[in-house]
């Protein structure tokens, strides 16, 4: 039965990341936001937890470890810094799509990501099935929240949940190597350290974190 | 052949050569004598080739090209045939271009930048001909557009340059993508791109159809057949004047090598409906080439239409050749080919000829514009006798060389009634008409030009103070002249050039007429129609000998100059009353290009009272832009437009870009799968 | 090798045209005087005009070059030449084998061609006039012509005027439509050519109507003698052209006797005064036409032609 | 030999001195193409992280040459932009150490055996040049790295994403750990099985790698960031991105489209890449006409480029894939002339605006014939090595599809009748004021120029042997 709870479990994880996903693509305020994408990071990690102790891979210990840390504390912290720094003021709001839309896109990403997944692989098990479509979904919500939203936090953040997709991709696949996932957190960190030279570079010239302005400086708009 | 190899390996070098030191006055001298050198070397040979049909090893091979395929020239009598029409042209050229004056009416200084050009032009046109695979072929045939496309920038100063050259180069590229597409589809078989493997290859007569399409727009842009021409009166005139005369006399006949070879050679068995769309396409080409050489004020221009029109009378030729091998009439289409090649050569040599002219004209006067132009027989005697000839032998007029092409072709058309499938039948008498007008209306472009420059009083300071140009420039157009006669006087000698390379091709040779007398060139062996230039130039000779004593032994030998008649005017009313060019046009304008080309006088004439002058202008659309290009370029300026939202996105509209893309491309695979 | 009496008949030939051109004109000229009810001048007026211009000086404006100077006597030779070419009263011509129908049509071109230099030469504007008008009319006239060629290139498999005028002889081709559309289509082009009434008046001196006098308004003296005589020999040309077609009964053949070469003879000035009553006749009639009605005139020859051409086509089953 | 940019690239960072800086920088960038071309003596050792074959020693070959004349070309190049006030020295050194540490990347991405590493590469390549695009911190150059930056990032996620997918279809037959990903053993081991593995899963991990990579090769619709990074980046950074980071990451598609081909018949690697490429060529030859910047003009042109090289891979087969390896060579060597010439043009005229430039061959022979020479090379006439790749593509293409070739060779039309039309109005008519009427680093600028474009014309008429043999053998390993 213990392969039929570590599924139960493992399907449940990644539930409710795909979850949070949907809160990500529907919450407005970016306090919000940074506090949902610390939660996402949680529940990934402990995704990550469980499918090592079901699995008996060590590894994944260390990759819960490093998510944990990562996503769940130090760039929600980073971020939350920087909100403070740049003054933001606390209702500040990013619409995106509205929550209608958004959830009917959402829903329609996660649809295509099950049925390009799912017929793919008769011989793969259920569950990894599973764990890719899911996670696949939460990659193309990161995209659609990229997409959709204006403010270079909420952009971070989008781009970061698609690092969460891959993340959760390479904890479904049985065995993958260690070197990705420190790949991953090195290349995150690396991110919100460009990003932030990028936003107060942009604070410096622009005045705004919108990205929006930046589009006025795009090139031979006419 | 290794020999002509070898002077084609001299052209590149030098190029190179003239890059280094072209700047230097003597430098330039050499590198054109040279040329002509090696020209003159390549024309010798394809020359002894023709007559005894070998020069040596037919096919030399040199490590260059690609990895797996050596370039490898070749040569047999169809290659021989142009290599000489060609380096003849290249001859004279090159001779003029050592006397050529740099300020030669375009005002540009630093030709000399363009001067290694000249002989990298020479080369490519000579890669062409001898080329024995697609790749040498086409690598030769962009290197000629593409140095003939710098030589014509060499005058890139003056306005309406830049769009020539870019109108050229442009068309020229679109021409070589069609013959790579045509070469793609006959290697297709196996992939092998030599042109002994395209020969092997037999093709379905739907490929083969494609193919004579794709060749028909490829090697027709190039030579400038209609709707394709549209580049070449731009072009050819902003060269300088020794490469106009290149471009229009010699590589528009590249350009018919290259339809010759790929139809006739590579392709095998034509269908009898592309002789007739070769005969229709050569019909129009003919009079919508000579209608706008009359109506044109630049001299070079005009001449750049006529070589529209000629190429129209070589495509006539080529498109019943077509048509009687389709049927089977061998003896017809010899008749037929001959007829087109012979035109061949002496488009290359009168044409030759008359932008030689014309560039002495341009040294002497730094004029372009007929209408500033007039009485230059008596500045410049020499050249405006070759000229005359040069008028004479364009215009289809005997005893010049003009007439017996144009005449074989007439003999040609006159047996087209022995076709087989009525669309050609009616076909045949209507491009007949349409060649009588055509040679008819170029007498009278020829009149007018030659009247309006050289005849007359001058128009302007710039002509009345012409000079007669160096001897260089003078022997080469000379020398053209006298072969212009020689050739119509003789014309069975030329006969004796081609008729290996129809027996190749067609499989009989043209039959001379053997029962008529001497040096008479007939159409058939048992009489049909005859001509003997030996005959007529006697008789001419003769008669203009004893008229002349005649009239001053027995009539009144004295003369006397006065003013002319003056219409009333008691004074002078001097040059400005003379006809000018654009109203010895005004009666076809008035009859073809009120219809063809929407022509119409504008006339400004002020009240009476009024003290400014009236104005009189003339507005004429080519429907060809009108119809074709036009749309064409404004539909892509549309799609440029549209496009090019794509440029200014915002960073989150490309990222949704990049989802869609991904969107789609899974579906895409999904499907698939 | 042309035979000996080929050659002689040959310079009978050359003699005759020459001879009996100012006839023609006179006996024109005259027959239309008449027809107007005036007394009209001598028939043998042209040759009197002819000499005594010969005996004239000559006047020439400042800016004539040596091609106006030439220009006469070239018009003149290629006139007369392509008039030896044309059977008259016998098809053995030494020089025929020479030369074909388009050949002579081509020589016929060159000399229009110097004229029409000429008449630039001097500067002025009725030069250019002529000249102009002049090479329009070729032009249009010119796709006429060569459907007359085409009808007769279909039936007698030739373009060599003896083959034509014999194959015509031997009544084998029988009497078709097509033969009359070229008929008329060759008429219409002679007129064209050689300048009549309703194309150009060649004794009108306006100058608003003037074609080919307007070209050689300039010469004088034996210059203008010259060039009157090519046109009265391009005049006699074309009427013999059409006779030696159309009408071409009574010519002696290749090794035919004195007797049928007396005959062919006899009948030359008649069929010439004939040709010359129906072009008095003709020009008294019909009154001159603006210049730019001659696209119709000459479209409407071109088009009898390429007529003929499909009535032949036909005739002959596709 | 990947060693030595990485310590160039420290010492460059910590030398405060320009000149000695860009000494180091020659120096380093020599030192790296001796190394490489000592690899060609050294028999390819092939180990878990790095491998060399026939494929990628030419790629790594053209790396360090083309980083080597650039480091030659910067040296003139920066001390012009410091002497005028656009750059300090610090921009500088950080110019000297990113540019080395770009140069270690790419070579890391090519030698790579390990699938992970070569990704990792890639991705530090971005972050090695984001900073350098955004040199001169202008807004248009901050937009441009940022959406570069961002482009990039999302784009290399998608590629990892396919990695998973990979190591997905092969776990059941390599097993877990590292070897999974070791493109050797994944190789032969695909080739040995002979579609044991699941063709499904590696054709859907094929398109995210072909976005992934994709996006970094510039192929439409996913090009959006290269034209601006192109553009507002400094010269030499726009040549080694335009010469050398496209080639990477086609190089890793091609890698990844050989492990497809190993495992058994498949259309869709080659059906996209076709799509992709076409749709590349096309919508670059159309942004052409409508450019007014003359590096944004260049950098359309590598999209179009990248496209036609992407379609000749995707048309595959021994004569269309040599065509493809080529092209990308051909195109390397020239664009990264041509941007020279820009960047010498623009120093000079004191403007990119094409409009603003005429007459270049008149005020600036040297130069402007270069510009004529190169604009003439890259729009495929010859005699150039690009006509010859050309050439053999699209005969390739008849024999393989002749209906591709028509949207094929009109892109190709289209293409070169905006390079012609542009290189008209720059190098002819008259000319236009120069704010300098001679640069003072002439030689330095113009001797590689006419070095690559010298090299591209020698490629057009003749092929070395040896770079024969690699081509074939690395066309017949592409399938």
């Amino acid at each position: 039965m213990t392969s039929g709870i570590s599924y139960d479990v493992a399907h449940l994880l990644g539930a409710v990341v795909l979850l949070i996903s949907f809160a990500l693509l529907v919450e407005q305020r970016v306090i919000a936001l940074i506090s949902t994408f610390a939660a996402q990071g949680v529940v990934l990690s402990l995704a990550a937890l469980w499918e090592g102790w079901s699995h008996n891979i060590h590894h994944l210990y260390l990759s819960a470890a490093i998510i944990f840390t990562v996503k769940a504390m130090i760039i929600p912290m980073t971020l939350n810094f920087l909100v403070g720094a740049m003054k933001v003021h606390h209702h500040e709001t990013d619409p995106g799509l509205g929550v209608g839309g958004a959830l009917a896109i959402g829903i329609s990403l996660v649809v295509l990501s099950i049925v390009s997944i799912f017929p793919i692989a008769p011989a793969v098990t259920v569950l990894t099935k599973e764990s890719l479509a899911l996670a696949f979904s939460v990659l193309l919500h990161g995209m659609l929240m990229m997409v959709t939203r204006r403010n270079a936090i909420s952009q971070l953040i989008g781009f970061m949940s698609i690092e969460n997709g891959l993340l959760m991709a390479a904890i479904g696949v049985q065995g993958m190597p260690l070197a990705v996932e420190v790949s991953i957190a090195f290349t995150v960190l690396v991110a919100a350290f460009i990003f932030g030279i990028f936003i107060f570079g942009i604070r410096d010239r622009v005045e705004t974190l919108d990205i929006h302005q930046l589009d006025l400086y795009r090139g031979e708009r006419h | 052949m290794s020999l002509i190899g070898s002077s084609i390996g001299l052209l590149l070098l030098l190029g190179l050569l003239a890059l280094i030191a072209g700047h230097c006055q003597r430098a330039t001298v050499f590198v054109y004598a040279a040329s002509a050198a090696a020209a003159a070397i390549i024309a010798y040979l394809a020359l002894s080739y023709l007559i005894m049909g070998s020069i040596g090893n037919e096919i030399v091979s040199y490590p260059i090209g690609l990895p797996w395929l050596r370039v490898q020239l070749g040569i047999d009598s169809l290659s021989a045939f142009f290599l000489f029409v060609v380096n003849l042209g290249a001859v004279a050229a090159s001779v003029f271009g050592i006397g050529y004056d740099k300020n030669d009416g375009h005002g540009s200084h630093g030709t000399g930048r363009f001067l290694p050009l000249f002989p990298l032009f020479l080369a490519g046109m000579n890669i062409v001909l001898v080329a024995s695979d697609a790749f040498t072929f086409l690598l030769g045939w962009e290197f000629m557009s593409l140095s003939s496309w710098l030589l014509v920038l060499s005058t890139h100063r003056e306005e309406g340059t830049s769009r020539a050259a870019n109108i050229y180069l442009v068309m020229a590229g679109f021409g070589t993508a069609a013959l790579l597409l045509a070469f793609g589809l006959l290697a297709a078989g196996n992939g092998d791109i030599t042109f002994a493997a395209m020969r092997a290859v037999p093709l379905s007569p739907l490929m083969a159809s494609v193919v004579f399409g794709l060749v028909l727009i490829g090697a027709g842009s190039k030579a400038g057949l209609v709707p394709l021409h549209v580049w070449l009166p731009l072009a050819h005139p902003a060269a300088p004047s020794h490469v106009s005369a290149l471009m229009s006399g010699v590589m528009t006949k590249v350009a018919i090598y290259g339809l010759i070879r790929i139809v006739f050679d590579l392709v095998g068995q034509p269908l009898w409906w592309w002789g007739m769309i070769v005969l229709v396409l050569g019909g129009i080409t003919a009079v919508l080439g000579v209608l706008q050489a009359m109506m044109q004020r630049d001299l070079k221009s005009m001449l750049a239409y006529s070589t529209v029109e000629n190429i129209g009378i070589i495509t006539i030729g080529l498109g019943l050749t077509l048509a009687f091998q389709a049927n089977g009439m061998k003896a017809l289409a010899a008749l037929a080919m001959t007829a087109a090649l012979f035109h061949v050569l002496n488009h290359a040599i009168f044409k030759s000829l008359l932008f030689l002219g014309v560039g002495c004209v341009l040294t002497a006067t730094h004029q372009r514009d007929m209408e500033k132009m007039g009485g230059l027989i008596h500045k410049m005697p020499i050249t405006a006798a070759a000229f005359l000839v040069g008028c004479i032998a364009i215009s289809g007029l005997p005893p010049m060389n003009g007439f017996v092409s144009e005449w074989l072709t007439f003999q040609a058309i006159l047996n087209g009634s022995d076709l087989v499938q009525w669309p050609v039948r009616v076909a045949v008498p209507v491009v007949g008409a349409l060649l009588a007008l055509a040679v008819a209306l170029a007498a009278g472009a020829f009149v007018r030009t030659y009247g309006v420059v050289f005849l007359g009083r001058a128009r302007s300071s710039h002509a009345s103070d012409a000079v007669e140009v160096s001897f260089s420039m003078k022997a080469s157009v000379a020398v053209l002249a006298l072969l212009c006669l020689v050739i119509g006087v003789l014309p069975t000698s030329v006969l004796s050039l081609i008729s290996p390379l129809i027996s190749q091709f067609v499989g009989v040779p043209l039959q001379v007429g053997s029962g008529l007398s001497w040096l008479t060139l007939t159409s058939e062996t048992d009489g049909g129609g005859s001509y003997n230039g030996v005959v007529l130039l006697v008789m001419v000779l003769a008669f203009m000998a004893g008229l002349i004593y005649t009239m001053h032994s027995f009539g009144n030998r004295t003369s006397r100059r006065s003013i002319p008649w003056g219409c009333g005017f008691t004074d002078d009313p001097g040059p400005v009353s003379q006809y000018t060019a654009s109203s010895f046009a005004q009666p076809i304008r008035r009859v073809f290009g009120a219809s063809l080309f929407s022509a119409r006088d504008h006339v400004d004439m002020p009240k009476p009272g009024e003290t400014r002058a009236a104005v009189f202008r003339v507005t004429m659309r080519d429907p060809v832009w009108d119809w074709v290009f036009t749309p064409l370029l404004g539909s892509i300026g549309a799609l440029t437009d549209k496009i090019n939202i794509l440029q200014s996105l915002t960073i989150r509209h490309y990222l949704g870009l990049m989802l869609a893309t991904l969107v789609v491309l899974i579906g895409v695979v999904a499907a698939i799968q | 090798m042309p035979t000996l009496s080929s050659v002689l008949l040959e310079i009978l030939q050359l003699i005759l045209m020459l001879v009996l051109a100012p006839l023609l004109v006179g006996w024109v000229r005259w027959l239309k005087a008449r027809l107007l009810a005036r007394r009209g001048p001598p028939i043998l007026q042209p040759y009197r005009d002819f000499f005594r211009l010969c005996g004239k000086e000559v006047v020439m404006a400042h800016n004539a070059s040596w091609l106006y100077r030439s220009a006469p006597y070239l018009v003149f030779v290629f006139v007369w030449t392509a008039a030896a070419l044309v059977p008259t009263f016998t098809t053995d011509l030494a020089l025929s084998p020479a030369f074909d129908l388009i050949a002579v049509v081509g020589l016929l071109g060159t000399a229009r061609f110097m004229t029409a230099l000429a008449g630039m030469d001097v500067g002025t504007s009725f030069g250019g006039i002529g000249s102009s008008r002049e090479m329009l009319i070729a032009a249009l006239a010119e796709p006429a012509m060569l459907m007359v060629i085409f009808i007769l290139g279909i039936v007698v498999h030739s373009t060599a005027l003896p083959d034509i005028a014999n194959a015509m002889m031997s009544g084998t081709l029988g009497l078709r439509v097509s033969f009359a559309m070229a008929l008329f289509a060759i008429l219409l082009v002679a007129i064209a050519e050689n300048g009549r009434i309703p194309i150009d008046n060649p004794a009108t001196h306006l100058e608003l109507t003037m074609v080919h006098e307007a070209m050689v308004l300039e010469y004088s003296g034996r210059h203008l003698a010259l060039i009157e005589a090519a046109g009265m020999l391009r005049l006699t040309l074309y009427i013999a052209l059409i006779c030696s077609i159309f009408v071409s009964f009574g010519m002696a053949t290749p090794g035919a006797g004195a007797g049928a070469i007396l005959v062919g003879l006899a009948l030359v000035p008649v069929k010439l005064a004939v040709g010359g009553a129906m072009v008095a006749i003709f020009e008294t009639s019909i009154a001159k036409m603006r210049v730019f009605r001659y696209p119709e005139f000459l479209a409407m020859a071109f088009l009898m032609g390429l007529l003929g051409v499909i009535l032949l086509y036909i005739s002959r089953g596709w | 030999m990947l060693a030595v940019p990485l310590i160039t690239g420290a010492l460059a960072a910590l030398i405060p001195n320009r000149r000695l800086g860009s000494g180091i920088n020659v120096l380093g960038s020599m030192g790296t193409l001796a190394a490489a071309a000592w690899l060609l003596w050294t028999p390819p050792v092939a180990s878990a992280l790095v491998f060399v074959d026939d494929l990628n020693i030419y790629l790594v070959l053209l790396t360090a040459f083309i980083g080597f004349t650039t480091t030659l070309y910067s040296t003139g190049y920066m001390a012009h932009e410091v002497s005028h006030g656009h750059l300090t020295g610090s921009d500088v050194r950080m110019f000297h150490s990113l540019f080395q540490l770009f140069m270690f990347t790419m070579l890391l991405g090519l030698t790579a055996n390990n699938l992970g590493l070569m990704w990792v590469a890639i991705e530090a390549a971005t972050l090695a040049t984001a900073p350098l695009v955004n040199l001169y911190r202008s807004e248009a150059a901050i937009e441009a790295a940022v959406k570069y930056f961002i482009l990039c990032g999302v784009g290399i996620s998608m590629a990892l994403f396919g990695i998973i997918l990979v190591y997905l279809a092969a776990q059941p037959h390599l097993g877990s750990g590292m070897i999974t990903l070791t493109w050797t053993d994944l190789y032969s081991k695909f080739a040995g099985l002979g579609g044991g593995v699941n063709q499904r899963i590696l054709e859907l991990a094929f398109v995210f790698l072909l976005i992934g990579y994709g996006t970094k090769t510039g192929l439409a619709p996913v090009h959006a960031w290269l034209p601006d990074a192109h553009t507002e980046g400094p010269t030499p950074v726009s040549a080694v991105l335009s010469g050398l980071l496209l080639n990477v990451s086609l190089y890793a598609i091609l890698r990844y489209k050989m492990l497809l081909a190993a495992n058994g018949d498949t259309l869709v690697p080659a059906a996209l890449m076709i799509a992709l490429g076409l749709v590349s060529l096309l919508v670059a030859g159309l942004m052409l006409y409508r450019r007014r910047d003359i590096k944004r003009f260049y950098a359309y042109s590598s999209v179009e480029h990248m496209g036609i090289a992407t379609f000749a891979f995707g048309i595959g087969g021994p004569i269309a894939n040599f065509a493809g390896l080529l092209h990308m060579a051909m195109h390397s060597l020239t664009k990264s002339a041509l941007f020279f010439t820009v960047g010498h043009m623009s120093q000079i005229k004191g403007t990119r605006q094409i409009a603003a430039i005429k007459g270049l061959v008149v005020s600036n022979p040297a130069l402007g014939w270069a510009l004529v020479l190169g604009m003439v090379m890259i729009a495929g006439l010859p005699p150039s090595g690009i006509f010859v790749s050309e050439f053999l593509i699209v005969t390739s293409t008849v024999a393989h599809s002749p209906w591709l070739v028509v949207p094929l060779l009109l892109g190709l039309l289209i293409a070169l009748g905006a390079f012609i039309l542009r290189l008209q109005g720059l190098a002819f008519g008259a000319p236009t004021p120069a704010v300098e009427g001679k640069a003072p680093f002439a030689t330095t600028a113009l001797a590689p120029v006419y070095l690559h474009l010298g090299l591209v014309v020698v490629a057009g008429l003749w092929l070395p042997g040896q770079i024969t043999a690699w081509f074939q053998a690395a066309a017949k390993l592409l399938g």
